[in-house]
């Protein structure tokens, strides 16, 4: 979000998926840290039917995503030197005279500055960082900056690092220098991790913003909404995830609410969030299963599934779409808005939502991007936003003729290694990520039985010449170890990773990928760096930890049914 | 003139699966016979190495009614009776019958004699480790089996060595015909008379120790029992197959009789002795009988290729330079390949050996030689992969990868048995030292003891 | 639960040469004598595979130890079960019906005398009745391949092949190279049929 | 001729829907509630992820099949245009997996409306104790005979990366494949 936002003003997907659905042989995809066809399947199909249409397709990652496979220039780069492949690809487009000088001079600052530092980037000095051969680089800008339109698009190969604001900046600046901003068939699109992880955002769910990314310390906005709830609110940036398992060790935080959200799995070095969330006064969780940190929480609130509740999703695209209720909740299974107003009531708050368009009609008076989308406008469809009145179609396309801060703003970025390299103790990266069948800790994919049929356990991918200096075969059972925790696995030999690399996803708790990740984070967003560490493989000579793990997962899958 | 070969190496037709394995290990190609066909032996080229029989699996099933009763394949054999183990397609016909009837007949004086090879591989047949040491279990079998001698074939290799030892200085230094070839290997023999006759001539014309034992049994044996030599009965025990058609060569009969009447192999020992019920591994050891029983590690050595060499070594150098050998253990000739060649510093000649295993890696040398390439004084050689103690004759291993363990063992076991040996050196054997002062003299050592050799092509 | 299939051994009949080295290696490690030469054999040799050797076809064949192994389902008394993912005769249960042997569409199976140091052993109560009288009968066992189960380095017939024509077929894996090879060659004829 | 479905590689995106929709088809329950089935997850159809391409994998329903060919006990048959396993003929003895060139075929357990069937004698002994095996049988692709809507794979797939091959599918594609050869002979 902050990385787009300082570039650009705001911080969601500029421009709409259905996009590349029109795109055509004279149009280019440049995805970068993005396994598309397996955690975004259904835009992966639109890029692959986009592709046999005859876009050309610009893929970087160091593993060889399907997407990678049917690139026409995939660039391998070593994880983490996300920074420097993009300043290379811009030496090439400013020194090859194909940047957009108008759309540079018209709709864009500070790029001398920018300049400056990308033209150090030549295609070899990249080459000595990136491992990617000097001529592919050549190729990829090419390709990038020739076609009529580029849409450049990201996930959490890019945010997920240390250096995660950088590397959304250098990708804005690519998408600038090649003018293809506020555009059809352009733009810079995250996609989002999360099913309406969107929406959560734009709800104000971050330590600075109100709805609508309204800041907190901005008086107006406060002033508006104590007058809109007569309370009295704080106009302090609340804290971000780490920051708050800091300030519960620090017992600055004593009671934590966790919906829709398992940090037991999700987030980095578990054993420190396992420790922080046992030192709390009091853990509130509001799931749809007993996660595994329901399990140690104190009160667990039992919330709805998607299929039990009315409300609304913003999709990626921000565009806002209603969804129904199918079935009636189980139990005492409450939907969250109801959940909420009971608390506010038993708090002594006068709530008197009594339907989710309640909530919904509440929030969008007080959120000018939001002010025109309806329930009864979305029976006839999703609409993005901004939509300022109920006569505004909605904006697919973000920044056209103007950014949302004025200016398009270049950002000179230095390369920066990630936080934890390989040594003599650990000798191999590993990186996270995701498999098709599942979703997220597996809280709810873990428990259907086709999606954990497709993909019952958790492997570790490793290259076959790796493999072979451990003596590891495909199968083997094998533990990994990083500096903060050790799991068992099974190993999966395979080219998909380069030499050196390995990976891991965190869908699996009784192979908890997170166990090993590490927290260094993003120092702006602080976002972890799930997506470099360094570890150790070890063949399993089925020591009693072996049978433990077994042991484990018996013990879960037993609970799971 | 040609002597018989039909019948001694058979490959039963009812039980060839036509698998050919023989093929790969059968020297002279005498093996005969389509993919998946029974084969057939090309007597004329055969060499009788009896390879062929410890590499066939193509074993007669106790359950398969469609073949001849075994009773009858044994009788075909000529196998005793009380033989349990099970019949292949490859074999040899035995003699173990005739041996069994010979030793209930007291009109005769039974003498026999053990290669050198035997002493490290029948207790195998009995369930002992591969390649146990026995010699003494062996003797004492024998007695109890009750041959009135039991000699030893490592005494007339010691007696091998002072003859061929004498030949091989003569040669070199009154210019006879070089290398010299040693022949105590007779399937070697017979394949130089069939294959190279130019090169007869490069063969020592000493008799190999089995016959020249043969000839002594009843020349000096006969004189030392003073039994008449018409009643000994002389037996050889052998890790081979071939000696049964070398003591049947007409020519051997220099003591005015059959110098061997009969050879057996390792394998017809250990029947005899299971067959007279005898628990061999429950026997005390005892002595050979002097005086034709008593060796050296000369002697014993001979089992291992490389073996004949050695002790020719041991013994030529002592009576070149008239001074001790530095070191016995001439290990430079020892080894496992194929063809091995060295140097030796004799006092100031320095001879220029070979030793050659395994029958088909002599042909380069051999060609080597006749094209004048080859500048060698004296060459060993073997038929068998790894000289005797790898013979047809011997016990035959039934899981394939086990084979090498046997060689090696009963190589090894070869080379303790020579160092745990009073004397080393054949010249050093007193028994040697008599019989040339009391028996030996210029004429009859020449028919006693050597041979002449006859093209065969 | 998560059923692992049995593994068994299967020849390759393109390599096989018929030279019954398996059989032979296959009886000897079965028997109780540690005797390591022909001599030391006093039994006749049993064993658990067999040499099929036709105008077609030359091959051995042995038990697959089925997933439903028709062997176990017809017998009566409950003597053949899977043990470790091998189906295996427990002998002492084994009352010589040759139910098993009808139920095998192998042949794998057979029915043998019991042997022990090399001797047959005889039962207590049934007698044969001979021209020379009355005499004991044998012990009748089912006999089958037991993938070695006792062999520290693997089934003796595979080590011995000559031809390394038995192969240890372990079926998860065999399908999973197969699949890979069919889809890396199917990429190919794409172009010919879908485009 | 007979029937099968191949997928096309360029298509597929490796997201195993065909998986489980095969297997959720031929499961005989529902698979709505979350946690509450017992039957093992086995697929008909299975997702290879190879160096070169990704693809699912299925049977080619051959003409000649090897399979059939290979099995014993005549499980193995052509029915309606394709190859149909008995289950209660097959006997599990793997031999149709050696025998399939594309690895098409498994031996699973079987199950009758989600539950697993359980041999008559053959038992299962571990330390743990004795227990009951259950059946295996053979399992392929069916083209998920009866289903309406034909086959699921094809059906669920989100990239269209199926083809349901009828041989008219075949004939016409070598008619045109005959018909452009002709015509590049002739230079046209």
């Amino acid at each position: 979000m902050s990385g787009l936002g300082t570039a650009f003003g705001s911080g969601a997907m500029t421009n709409s998926i259905y996009e590349i659905d029109e795109m055509g042989p004279k149009d280019a995809i440049f995805a970068i840290g993005t396994n598309t066809t397996e955690c975004h399947p259904i835009i992966g199909v639109k890029m692959l039917k986009a592709k046999a249409r005859g876009i050309k397709l610009v893929v970087a990652d160091p593993r060889k995503t399907d997407l990678a496979r049917h690139a026409d220039v995939w660039l391998r780069h070593r994880p983490g030197t996300d920074v420097a492949l993009l300043n290379g690809l811009s030496y090439v487009i400013l020194t090859e005279g194909l940047a957009d000088e108008t759309f540079i001079a018209e709709r864009t600052e500070n790029f001398e500055a920018f300049k400056e530092v990308a033209m150090r980037f030549t295609p070899e000095y990249t080459a000595s960082i990136t491992k990617v051969p000097a001529e592919k680089i050549i190729e990829a800008a090419r390709i990038i900056a020739k076609a009529d339109a580029t849409a450049s698009y990201y996930t959490m190969g890019i945010t997920q690092h240390t250096t995660g604001v950088d590397n959304v900046l250098s990708v804005a600046n690519v998408a600038m220098l090649t003018g293809n901003m506020g555009k059809s068939k352009g733009g810079v699109n995250p996609l989002r991790g999360q099913n309406n992880v969107q929406g959560a955002c734009d709800m104000g769910a971050l330590p600075n913003v109100y709805t609508g990314y309204q800041s907190v310390t901005n008086p107006d906005v406060k002033a508006k909404f104590e007058k809109a709830w007569n309370a009295q609110l704080s106009d302090k940036v609340g804290l971000t995830i780490p920051s708050v398992l800091n300030a519960i060790t620090r017992d600055e935080v004593k009671i934590l609410y966790v919906f829709g959200e398992n940090p037991m799995r999700s987030d980095p070095d578990i054993n420190h969030v396992e420790h922080c969330l046992k030192h709390l006064d009091c853990l509130i969780v509001q799931d749809i299963f007993l996660t595994e940190t329901a399990e140690i929480a104190d009160v667990v609130l039992p919330g709805v599934s998607y299929a039990e509740k009315d409300g609304t999703f913003s999709s990626t695209d921000r565009t806002v779409q209603r969804i129904r209720k199918a079935v009636e909740p189980k139990g005492k299974s409450l939907p969250d808005w109801q959940i909420l107003r009971d608390i506010m009531k038993a708090m002594g708050y006068p709530a008197d939502y009594s339907s989710a368009e309640d909530v919904f009609d509440e929030m969008r008076f007080l959120t000018p991007s939001y002010a025109g989308i309806s329930y009864k406008r979305l029976e006839n469809g999703g609409i993005p936003w901004p939509c300022p009145n109920e006569n505004h179609p909605g904006t697919p396309i973000l920044h056209i003729g103007k950014f949302s801060r004025g200016l398009g703003k270049f950002a000179p970025i230095e390369h920066r290694e990630p936080a934890e390299l390989p040594d003599e103790e650990y000798p191999l990266m590993l990186t996270t990520g995701r498999v098709v069948a599942h979703y997220h800790t597996g809280t709810m994919t873990r428990r259907s039985w086709g999606l954990n049929g497709a993909h019952p356990e958790e492997s570790l991918e490793i290259n076959p010449k790796d493999a072979e200096k451990l003596n590891i075969e495909d199968g083997d059972e094998i533990s990994v170890t990083t500096r903060r925790g050790s799991l068992i696995t099974k190993a999966q030999v395979t080219t998909r990773v380069p030499q050196g690399l390995t990976f891991i996803t965190f869908h699996f708790t009784e192979s908890p990928g997170n166990i090993l990740t590490n927290s260094a984070a993003d120092p702006v967003t602080q976002t972890p760096e799930f997506k470099v560490c360094s570890v150790k493989v070890k063949k399993l000579d089925f020591s009693d930890f072996g049978c433990q793990k077994r042991k484990i997962f018996r013990k879960k899958s037993s609970y799971i049914k | 003139m040609t002597v018989k070969t039909e019948g001694i190496i058979k490959i039963d037709k009812e039980l060839c699966t036509g698998c050919r394995r023989c093929t790969g290990v059968c020297p002279v190609d005498a093996i005969e016979g389509e993919k998946g066909q029974p084969q057939t032996i090309n007597v004329e080229r055969c060499v009788l190495c009896g390879q062929c029989v410890q590499i066939c699996s193509a074993y007669a099933s106790a359950f398969d009614e469609d073949i001849a009763p075994r009773e009858q394949k044994m009788e075909e054999r000529n196998m005793l009776p009380s033989v349990k183990e099970p019949l292949f397609a490859s074999y040899y016909t035995g003699h173990a019958p005739t041996v069994k009837k010979v030793l209930v007949n007291n009109s005769l004086f039974t003498m026999v004699q053990c290669a050198p090879a035997v002493r490290v591989a029948i207790a195998e047949e009995f369930g002992m480790p591969l390649g146990s040491l026995t010699p003494g279990k062996m003797a004492a079998a024998l007695k109890k089996l009750g041959f009135n001698r039991v000699y030893d074939t490592n005494f007339t290799a010691d007696l091998t060595i002072m003859e061929e030892g004498n030949e091989l200085i003569k040669r070199v230094t009154e210019g006879g015909v070089l290398p010299m070839f040693t022949s105590c290997c007779p399937a070697w023999v017979k394949f130089i008379e069939q294959d190279y006759p130019e090169l007869i001539p490069h063969l020592s014309s000493c008799k190999s120790p089995q016959q020249m034992a043969g000839a002594l049994f009843k020349t000096y044996g006969a004189q030392v029992d003073g039994v008449d030599a018409a009643k000994v009965y002389s037996v050889s025990v052998m890790p081979c197959v071939c000696k049964k058609f070398e003591c049947e060569r007409p020519e051997m009969k220099d003591s005015g009789y059959r110098d061997v009447d009969v050879a057996i192999t390792t394998r017809e020992l250990a029947q005899l002795i299971k067959d007279a019920g005898i628990d061999f591994n429950g026997l005390p050891e005892e002595e050979f009988d002097k005086p034709l029983g008593t060796y050296t590690g000369a002697g014993t050595i001979f089992g291992a290729t490389g073996g004949v060499m050695e002790a020719a070594l041991r013994t030529a150098y002592e009576l070149i330079t008239k001074q001790e050998i530095p070191d016995v253990n001439l290990k430079l000739v020892r080894g496992v390949e194929g063809v091995r060649t060295a140097d030796v510093k004799v006092g100031d000649l320095t001879l220029k050996v070979a030793v050659v295993a395994g029958l088909k890696n002599v042909i380069p040398v051999l060609e080597a030689i006749k094209a004048g390439k080859a500048d060698f004084h004296f060459i060993e050689v073997m038929t068998c992969p790894v000289g005797c103690v790898s013979g047809g004759g011997q016990p035959k291993v039934l899981i394939p990868d086990e084979q090498a363990n046997a060689y090696t063992n009963r190589t090894c076991n070869t080379y303790v048995h020579d160092e745990n040996m009073e004397y080393r050196k054949s010249h050093n054997n007193p028994e040697i030292k008599k019989i040339y002062e009391k028996f030996l003299v210029e004429d009859n050592i020449h028919h006693l003891l050597h041979t002449k050799y006859t093209p065969r092509r | 639960m998560n059923t692992k299939l049995n593994s068994f051994v299967v020849a390759d009949p393109r390599k096989c040469i018929g030279c019954k080295a398996c059989e032979l290696a296959c009886a000897v490690v079965h028997a109780d004598s540690d005797g390591k030469t022909v001599g030391t054999v006093e039994t006749p040799i049993m064993p658990r595979l067999f040499l099929v050797k036709t105008a077609e076809v030359t091959m051995p064949i042995q038990c697959r130890h089925c997933e439903d192994a028709p062997c176990a389902n017809a017998c009566p008394v409950d003597a053949i079960s899977q043990v470790d993912n091998k189906i295996l005769i427990n002998t002492e249960a084994c009352v010589g019906c040759k139910t098993c042997m009808m139920a095998c569409p192998f042949g794998a199976m057979d029915l043998v005398p019991k042997y022990k140091d090399g001797q047959v052993v005889t039962q207590n109560g049934l007698m044969s009745e001979t021209e020379d009288g009355l005499v004991e009968k044998e012990v009748m066992l089912a006999h089958k391949c037991d993938l070695c189960v006792d062999q520290p380095n693997g089934p003796a017939c595979i080590r011995v092949c000559p031809e390394k024509a038995l192969e240890l077929i372990v079926p998860k894996q065999v399908k999973r190279k197969r699949n890979v090879e069919a889809a890396t060659n199917f990429l190919d004829s794409v172009k010919n049929f879908f485009d | 001729m007979n029937t099968f479905v191949v997928a096309n590689p360029n298509k597929c995106i490796g997201c195993k829907a065909c998986e489980i929709a095969c297997a959720v088809a031929h499961l005989g329950t529902s698979v709505a509630t979350a946690g509450f089935i017992d039957a093992p997850f086995s697929p008909r159809i299975s997702l290879v992820r190879a160096e070169m391409v990704t693809m699912p994998i299925q049977c080619r329903q051959c003409d000649d099949a090897p399979c059939a060919n290979a099995c014993p006990v005549a499980a193995i048959v052509n029915q309606d245009n394709k190859i149909v396993v008995k289950p209660e003929l097959c006997i599990g003895c793997k031999t149709c997996i050696v025998a399939c060139p594309f690895g098409a075929i498994d031996v699973v357990p079987r199950c009758q409306n989600g539950k697993e069937q359980m041999q008559m004698s053959l038992n299962v002994i571990t330390k743990e104790g004795k227990e009951n095996k259950e059946v295996m049988v053979a399992h392929k692709c069916d083209l998920c005979a009866g289903r309406l809507g034909g086959p699921a794979c094809v059906e669920v797939c989100p990239g269209d990366a199926f083809t349901l091959v009828k041989p008219e599918v075949i004939n016409d594609s070598i008619k045109n494949k005959r018909l452009s050869s002709a015509l590049d002979i002739i230079g046209k």
